[in-house]
């Protein structure tokens, strides 16, 4: 695999929510690479802004009330949030394909699966009518839908919720794109249907170097897709590093927290562990460090002052004062 | 589907009973009698009185509807108080215009309302969106009457390229098809212009971005189709009442329709004409919304016609 | 460490903003020019509906046939009518006429029309089947037959105007809605809340009629400009205003014979109509996006 | 334009050739094609004198000219015998002759024919061929009216042979004498007539005559301007201005039979008062009505006839409008300032604008009147159910003579449907009436009519408002054309040019 | 189950066919059998979950359990009364018991509705929280499900998917149901949240004897919740047994090839997967015989014809397998 030239990167990405109650900072300054052919897995506690930071990379924040207010997002060097529609337009699905979280909503009600599907091939690939359907029900095979030429022809409500996850990989993966964004994309999938598409992607990754940015609450599923993993909160990247030195050795106290909440497949535990205290609104985050609240090693440091992000070793970073000498101690 | 269709056929028939009885109690309600006007000025007392015997309008009321359902049932429509024609014969001459007619406006009013809709829709608040509405407002609120004067008047007074009114040739259609096609444009614009706004926000169009696809795909086939219920309800209404006949712009424009039939024949208190008439525009009505329920499950094959 | 998982305070804002729905939606309409450039139109029309008599500077209904037909001038800023009366008084004179007539009867028309419309759209089958029979019949059936009728059982009075213009309004509606109802009823939020045991009254007034006003807002306000025009055409079949009421419609039909020699005659009732017809639709606009959530900002 | 027609596509018509065909448009379409239904004028228009003819005719001046009868005579009191013209055939090749002309009446009397018109000629007894060209009428009594009445559409000659094939087909395809054909009848479109080749008179200019229906006053008037028609008859008031000022149409004005008036239902408790009805007599100006409301189309009418009425006198006037004269009379009636006193009218635009010009004059003596607008139908059906108090009402005088006018609006017996609208009822009226009927002698009937009319005056049975006149539109291209009292088209003489 | 009581949910030979278009004008008239023919007992205070493929048929039987898509055929009986039977009016006061978290959260919510107002509807609905209790209650159920109750007023396209899934959580939990069926309900949860919430659920199992019909696909959050697991296949039960049994000692082929493929980022406890062959066949046109035999990898000639029967393999455990007993 090779791994040197740097296909994305996001440098500092800030998008809001300007509502009446405020500024909602869904994503508060997140910076992260992928080069070619890698793996980039984002877990995070739920609603600490993975999708929004995803769709900020292909410019589909809803706006308004939405908006990036800072950063870069490089595409091969170029920069996403400076393009015109028209250049835009052919970065989308193209070169970058996305996943969405919530097959149901995301897929257009009306228009038969194959369709959504056939439609980009046509349009970026420039496939005829008859080919680009051919090759939509292709894909369909391809994700492991029983029957695909059936039900090309039906609409997404007809699907059952797994199908439909299903057509949206399909689709994003139908161009061949450089990066693909998947936003959750096996949560509906039970787990041989969920290992038959981990297996495509890894083949796909193999065979055209595409990168991945991988969405995810599957711990399981990251360790065995991603080269990468950051782990956000609250709008930030909080550590980051390889997938395999993050399940082995997780430094923030949030990873930690996370990775003992998982339900065992072997050994019964009546109560799962749980990270205690809920996430702050990302309308007011505390002053200090995000976590602060609910971390048992808060120090008075943590309550007054953000972290910045420490380097601790080979492509391994943490935003924690545990790991700085500015941290006072706690037990 | 099919049985879908068939069902719906069947119900012609109680709305054949009802279209017709409703019309007969309401032209007996009515004030006014064909025989007085049909006598004209100076008949005498009897002469109307005769007159009425022989239109059988003194048989008590039971029997007259009981005889004109008889005939409806057997295809006879009864005759004229007024010229003592066939009604079905009156009906012919002017069916088919009335639907070349509905069928032109229908055309000018679905390009451009749809198009005046897409148009707003796409930039709402917009200085084309504020001017597509202006425009569409005063296609509503300007009486069809005016508008077609009006285009009387630039295009074959002052212009001399169309004929001012009849019905001999394809340039004849030209002028009252605009007239009516304009006012229904104004209302699928508007309609256009809200349903797509409520559709332009939701997630799959965010989707068909990601996709890269062109603004006017995402539009078009995306946005428009989802949109596209409440516009064909009132496409198919105004088609409807197109079919119907639209009094005024016949008038205006000498065509020789329907609703000019209907009025006319209530102007005269000609019953059978105005049964046959309303009885006509019912079954279009219902033909015309049976295919907007058809287009419905197209449009969204969702939408459950059972 | 602290026990805070049901400890989170019960900050001001929850109390607070369920009380200030209202003004929410009225702030969120504020900020949208079009509607406020609505709203303003329509308070014109209201001080004109309420005041209208009393603002105008002659006499509405004073026939004057030496000055008829006078063009706009310093004396008669709208001229003068075929009879030689103030167009303008009569325009200010006749406002609450032509409007309660309009109003009135798109109300009435509009709500039995939303109500069997969503009737027939949620219920389906044989409901549907014999409310939109009636409907097409009502579809077919000629205004002025009805028009006739209705002054013959009924009377001349400006409420039978209005019954009578809001009857054909009812199947504009009730088609709109019952389409509309027909797709939203099968989203999966409608089954949710069946769920919960909500009755088909819950279900269909909240969570099926707002997601349906937009066509509705519509409907209603371009109704209203076909609603006055058509009171003004029973008006000469003797339902309703009777000559020589100022109503805007009337007005307007009588400009149609002084189109080429009078034009003003049609065109500021004309204007009025279409003014007002303007205000409804950019408020309505307005509240279109302001009732949408996913139009905040 | 192109003179070669040979191929002239559908697109093209609608340059109508001149010279080939002359189009005249029409409000409203025919209600039936024959003369023993016809009650209305315009259906009228269509036959009369085109397709059918009649023993005699009015000239242009209101005198009888003989047409199918060469000749006529009055042989006592209650006979009178008519020459016929030889070597006329109707158009379907049957000779016309005396025995056409009794098969004619003999039709319109038979009760199994049911029509509406045989009350109008009910004096006749009898119809006697005297020969070939040689018919007589008898009489029940004396009756003065009797040639207008033949000399109307009611005295039409139909084809024996198209009544002995079917009555009922005459009233879409008539057969008569006249210069034209009937060809075809489009309902609710066009009725058009051939130009009849073998005519035993003149053979008009024009091959063909087409009457269109078009029933909006604006659209008729743009396409005899744009010359897509050549004449267009019914034309309101309101377009006079415009007319005159193009420059490729005229207007053709004729005084008319017709007057228009205001009635008082007299059996009405509040009207039953002669003094009020006098007041508000006083109280109209109707000067100013039509002036205003009909830019001077139309005379001042002095009474229910017209001066084209055979009958008319010209020493009857109505009242004057005096104000003061008027409040006297209401105040001697004892009639309170704010009374309120209906106005019925009919849709038609004029009568609106009228009922709404008399309100405001009422206005001026206290009187607060309220209009009712009524469609046509609904508004017949008022006035004859006696549901009214003043109504603005027009007779027609469909023949033209006194008799015709009086027996049908003030004679008891026509309370009601027939005519008398006011329900005036007054003995001495009556028998005036009736022997006015039995005057042969035109001065003396004339002198009775006078009589007759200055009592109902007097009384204050109606208003007269306004004697008639008819307005066509004419292209210029067109020469020869006429209208007569009835408002018919007379079209008979027509040239047109390119 | 713990105690052997009356089921309180008593599914009986329920079918769900769905009609769908015909590919030419005349063709065959074509019929999804989502459900074909199950049946299960649901005992009070149990946890039973169904895993199986994806398009099987689960979400399908939880619709048609609340009438949500009236069933083909079938009985369905809650507390022993026949659900199918009732009047919506019926039905409508008996589906307070029983509550369903639909799949899809964002399409269950109604977009013009707050938080909110979709909560304080519930309640009011089904009468379990008076008026001005509410407002407490409303807030509770947020922190139960890990939202702050400051985004009660918002609507639901201002949250984050996770976040909607619990939303829909929290209206279900509002009126006190006996029942709940959880259509995936924690899948778009990150661990911790969804840690808690599996947490809540048992909590309440406990302290209210809810009882679960747990549809997931995650086996170790089923194995984590379920007292028994009912594993589906093409519209079939295929194996139910208890959780201990299932997991221990899988019967059916298709339960251990599901089992091996769990992934894990426990390293130690990977293992060879066993990834199934052939074609998965569509509920459109489903195998004869046993569906499952044309990717067993133990299938004979019997498989093909003949429909296996339930059998009961221990206490606790039945299983639809001609072979079951020769399999290891
Ligand atoms: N339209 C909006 N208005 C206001 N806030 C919003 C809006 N959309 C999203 N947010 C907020 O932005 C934050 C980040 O949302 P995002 O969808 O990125 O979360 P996520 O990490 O994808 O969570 P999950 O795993 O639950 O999907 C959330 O707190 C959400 O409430
Ligand atoms: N309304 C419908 N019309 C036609 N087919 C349908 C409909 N709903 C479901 N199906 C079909 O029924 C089958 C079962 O669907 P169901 O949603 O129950 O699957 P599931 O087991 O929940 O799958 P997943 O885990 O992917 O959500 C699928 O083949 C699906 O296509
Ligand atoms: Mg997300
Ligand atoms: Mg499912």
């Amino acid at each position: 695999m090779t791994m040197e030239t740097t296909v994305l990167e996001v440098k500092n990405l800030k998008t809001h929510f300007f509502t009446e109650e405020g500024i909602a900072k869904a994503v508060d300054g997140v910076s992260f690479h992928l080069k070619k052919g890698e793996t980039l897995g984002i877990v995070g506690e739920s609603g600490c802004g993975k999708s929004m930071t995803s769709l900020s990379i292909l410019r589909l924040i809803p706006t308004p009330p939405g908006k990036i207010v800072d950063g870069e997002i490089l595409l091969n060097n170029e920069n996403i949030i400076a393009m015109d529609n028209e250049q835009l337009r052919k970065v989308r699905g193209n070169k970058i394909s996305m996943i969405f979280q919530e097959p149901m909503t995301s897929l257009n009600p009306v228009l038969t699966v194959g369709e959504q599907i056939a439609e980009s091939l046509r349009l970026h690939q420039n496939l005829s009518r008859k080919e680009a359907w051919r090759k939509a029900v292709e894909m369909l095979e391809l994700v492991g839908i029983p029957a695909p030429e059936k039900r090309a022809k039906q609409e997404p409500f007809q699907l059952s919720g797994g199908m439909r996850q299903r057509v949206m990989i399909a689709m994003a993966l139908a161009c061949n794109p450089e990066v693909l964004i998947a936003d959750e994309p096996t949560t509906a999938l039970d787990v041989t249907i969920q290992a038959q598409i981990l297996e495509i992607l890894k083949e796909l990754q193999q065979k055209l170097g595409m990168s991945i940015i991988f969405i995810t609450h599957d711990l399981g599923v990251v360790a065995e897709m991603c080269d990468k993993v950051a782990v956000m909160y609250a709008g930030q990247i909080i550590e980051e590093g390889a997938a395999d030195s993050i399940f082995e050795e997780p430094l923030h106290p949030y990873t930690n927290g996370l990775i003992d909440s998982i339900p065992k497949l072997h050994g019964d535990q009546e109560d799962l562990a749980t990270i205690e205290g809920s996430v702050p609104s990302p309308y007011h985050y505390p002053i200090g460090c995000r976590f602060a609240e609910r971390c048992q090693f808060a120090a008075a440091i943590c309550r007054t002052k953000q972290p910045d992000l420490v380097q601790m070793g080979e492509g391994r970073t943490v935003r924690c004062f545990k790991y700085t000498s500015e941290w006072g101690g706690n037990a | 589907m099919t049985l879908f269709i068939l069902k719906r056929l069947v119900q012609i028939v109680p709305v054949i009973f009802g279209v017709t009885l409703v019309v007969f109690l309401i032209m007996q309600m009515v004030p006014g009698d064909s025989a007085i006007v049909l006598a004209g000025e100076g008949a005498s007392q009897e002469t109307i009185e005769e007159l009425r015997e022989n239109l059988g309008l003194n048989l008590p009321l039971h029997i007259q509807y009981w005889e004109y359902i008889k005939g409806v049932v057997q295809g006879d429509l009864g005759h004229s108080i007024k010229n003592g024609n066939q009604v079905l014969d009156e009906i012919i001459v002017r069916l088919p215009i009335t639907i070349e007619l509905a069928v032109y406006s229908i055309l000018i009013t679905i390009v451009l309302g749809l198009g005046a809709g897409i148009i707003s829709a796409i930039r709402p608040y917009s200085w084309m969106d504020f001017g597509v509405t202006i425009i569409a407002l005063l296609g509503i609120s300007l009486p069809s009457f005016f508008l077609g004067i009006l285009l009387m008047y630039s295009f074959s007074i002052n212009l001399g390229w169309l004929p001012v009114a009849g019905w001999d040739s394809p340039m004849h259609i030209i002028l009252p098809a605009i007239t009516l096609g304009a006012g229904g444009a104004a209302i699928v614009a508007r309609m256009t212009r809200s349903s797509m706004l409520e559709v332009i926000n939701q997630d799959f169009i965010r989707t068909a971005k990601a996709k890269g696809l062109k603004g006017y795909m995402i539009i078009f086939k995306h946005a428009l189709r989802n949109a596209l219920i409440p516009v064909i309800t009132v496409v198919g209404l105004q088609f409807g009442s197109l079919l119907g006949g639209t009094v005024l712009i016949e008038s205006v424009f000498a065509v020789n329709g329907l609703g000019r039939m209907i009025v006319d024949a209530i102007r005269t208190r000609d019953l059978p004409m105005v049964q046959g008439g309303v009885l006509v525009a019912s079954m279009i009505f219902v033909f015309v919304n049976l295919f907007v329920d058809i287009l419905y499950k197209v449009f969204n094959k969702r939408i459950d016609l059972n | 460490m602290e026990n805070n998982v049901n400890t989170v305070k019960l900050n001001e804002p929850v109390i607070k903003a369920q009380k200030n729905k209202s003004r929410k939606l009225w702030s969120k309409l504020k900020k949208n020019k079009t509607a406020m450039v609505g709203l303003g139109i329509l308070i014109v029309y209201a001080i004109i509906l309420l005041l209208g008599p009393w603002l105008a500077p002659y006499d509405p209904y004073e026939i004057d046939l030496a000055n008829k037909l006078q063009s706009p001038s310093m004396d008669h800023l709208m001229g003068t009518d075929d009879k030689g009366r103030d167009i303008l008084s009569r325009i200010l004179s006749g406002a609450y006429l032509t409007m309660g007539v309009g109003i009135f009867a798109v109300v009435f028309g509009g709500s039995v029309g939303i109500i069997l419309g969503l009737v027939a759209g949620y219920y389906g089958g044989i409901i549907d089947s014999i409310i939109s029979r009636i409907i097409d019949v009502m579809l077919a059936f000629p205004g002025i037959l009805l028009a006739l009728a209705i002054v013959s059982a009924l009377g001349t009075s400006l409420i039978n105007v209005t019954l009578a213009v809001g009857f054909f309004s009812v199947p504009m509606f009730a088609r709109i809605v019952r389409g509309s109802t027909m797709e939203v009823k099968k989203l999966e939020y409608i089954d949710a809340v069946r769920t919960l045991g909500a009755n088909d009254l819950i279900i269909i007034v909240r969570h099926i009629l707002p997601n349906i006003l937009s066509p509705i807002i519509i409907q209603a306000s371009m109704r209203l400009a076909t609603a006055i025009l058509s009171a003004a055409g029973l008006s000469f079949l003797g339902l309703g205003a009777q000559p020589p009421s100022p109503e805007w419609g009337a007005m307007l039909s009588t400009g149609r014979d002084f189109l080429f020699n009078a034009p003003h005659i049609a065109l500021f009732p004309g204007l009025m109509i279409s003014m007002l017809v303007l205000g409804l639709n950019l408020l309505g606009d307005g509240l279109r996006d302001a009732l949408d959530p996913r139009m905040k900002g | 334009s192109t003179t070669d027609n040979t191929n002239t596509s559908k697109g093209e018509n609608n340059n109508s050739k001149a010279g080939e065909e002359l189009i005249i448009l029409r409000a409203s379409d025919a209600t039936s094609l024959d003369p023993h239904f016809i009650t209305d004028i315009p259906s009228a228009n269509i036959i009369h004198g085109k397709v059918y003819e009649t023993l005699i005719a009015f000239d242009k001046d209101r005198n009888f000219q003989p047409l199918l009868a060469k000749s006529w005579e009055q042989v006592d009191d209650t006979t009178w015998t008519f020459e016929l013209n030889e070597g006329i055939k109707f158009h379907d090749g049957t000779d016309f002759n005396a025995e056409a002309v009794k098969t004619t009446f003999d039709r319109l009397f038979d009760p199994a024919t049911g029509s509406p018109q045989k009350d109008k000629l009910s004096m006749i007894t009898e119809v006697i061929v005297n020969d070939t060209y040689s018919v007589s009428m008898k009489l029940a009594s004396p009756y003065a009216g009797l040639l207008s009445i033949l000399a109307s559409n009611e005295g039409s000659i139909i084809s024996p042979k198209a009544i002995a094939e079917s009555g009922d087909k005459l009233k879409t395809a008539p057969v008569g004498t006249g210069p034209f054909v009937f060809k075809s009848w489009t309902s609710g479109q066009s009725i058009e007539l051939e130009t009849n080749q073998d005519f035993w008179g003149n053979v008009p200019a024009f091959n063909k005559l087409t009457f269109k229906i078009v029933p909006e006053d604006a659209t008729r008037i743009a396409m005899v301007e744009n010359g897509e028609a050549h004449i267009s008859d019914q034309i309101p008031v309101t377009d006079l201005a415009r007319i005159e000022s193009s420059d490729s149409i005229s207007l053709y004005r004729t005084e008319g039979l017709a007057v228009e008036y205001i009635g008082f239902n007299v059996q009405d408790p509040f009207l039953s008062d002669v003094k009020v009805r006098q007041a508000i007599s006083y109280a109209v100006d109707r000067e100013s009505i039509i002036s205003g409301i009909y830019e001077n189309v139309g005379t001042l009418a002095n009474s229910a006839m017209s001066p084209m009425v055979i009958g008319y006198s010209e020493n009857v006037k109505g009242y004057d409008y005096n104000l003061g004269e008027a409040k006297k009379l209401l105040a001697e009636a004892g009639v309170k300032e704010g009374t309120t006193v209906k106005i019925l009218t009919s849709d038609r635009k004029e009568r609106i604008n009228m009922a709404e010009v008399i309100q405001s004059q009422l206005k001026g003596i206290g009187l607060k009147a309220e209009i009712q607008v009524m469609e046509y139908g609904a508004y017949i059906q008022e006035i004859s159910n006696k549901q009214h108090q003043m109504f603005i009402g027009g007779w027609g005088n469909a023949t033209g003579d006194g008799d015709y006018n009086q027996y049908n609006l003030f004679h008891t017996a026509s309370q009601g449907a027939p005519g008398n609208h006011f329900y005036y009822s007054n003995p001495t009226v009556d028998q005036l009436i009736e022997d006015a009927r039995a005057e042969s002698d035109l001065e003396t009937r004339e002198k009775i009519y006078e009589e007759a009319l200055k009592i109902e005056l007097e009384e204050a049975v109606y208003i007269p408002v306004r004697n008639y006149e008819h307005l066509a539109v004419v292209s210029d291209k067109v020469k020869g054309f006429w209208l007569d009292a009835s408002n018919y088209a007379m079209v008979r003489d027509v040239k047109v040019s390119q | 189950m713990k105690t052997m009581k009356e089921p309180i949910l008593e599914v009986k030979e329920l079918k769900q066919y769905f009609n769908v278009k015909r590919d030419k004008l005349f063709g065959e008239k074509q019929v999804v059998k989502a459900v074909d023919n199950i049946s299960f007992e649901l005992y009070e205070g149990e946890t039973l979950s169904i895993v199986g493929e994806s398009g099987c048929g689960k979400s399908t039987t939880g619709r048609s359990i609340l009438r949500l898509d009236e069933p083909t055929s079938g009985s369905i009986k809650l507390f022993g009364e026949d659900l199918l039977s009732k009047s919506t009016k019926q039905l409508n006061v008996m589906r307070k018991d029983i509550q369903i978290i639909f799949q899809d959260p964002f399409a269950s919510l109604n977009p013009r509705r707050t938080i909110r107002q979709m909560l304080s509807e519930a309640m009011t609905i089904q009468k379990v929280v008076p008026k001005d209790l509410q407002e407490g209650r409303m807030v509770e159920l947020m922190q139960l499900v890990g939202l702050r109750p400051e985004y009660l007023d918002r609507y639901p396209h201002e949250f984050s998917g996770g976040q909607r899934q619990r939303i829909g959580i929290a209206r279900a939990l509002s009126v006190n149901p006996k029942i709940i069926i959880c259509d995936e309900s924690v899948s778009a949860l990150d661990v911790s949240i969804q840690a808690q919430i599996l947490n809540l659920l048992k909590k309440l199992q406990r302290e209210l004897g809810l009882t679960l019909l747990f549809i997931s696909h995650d086996l170790s959050v089923v194995r984590h919740i379920s007292d028994r697991v009912i594993v589906m296949y093409l519209g079939k039960i295929v194996e139910i047994a208890s959780k201990d049994n299932l997991f221990n000692t899988p019967k059916h082929p298709y339960t251990k090839a599901l089992f091996s493929a769990i992934p894990t980022f426990e390293k130690v406890n990977r293992k060879e997967r066993i990834l199934l062959k052939g074609d998965v066949p569509s509920p459109l046109s489903p195998p004869s015989g046993c569906r499952f035999h044309t990717r067993c990898p133990f299938a004979t000639e019997q498989c093909k014809k003949e429909e296996p029967a339930m059998q009961n393999v221990q206490n606790n455990q039945e299983v639809t397998c001609h072979h079951w007993e020769k399999l290891i």
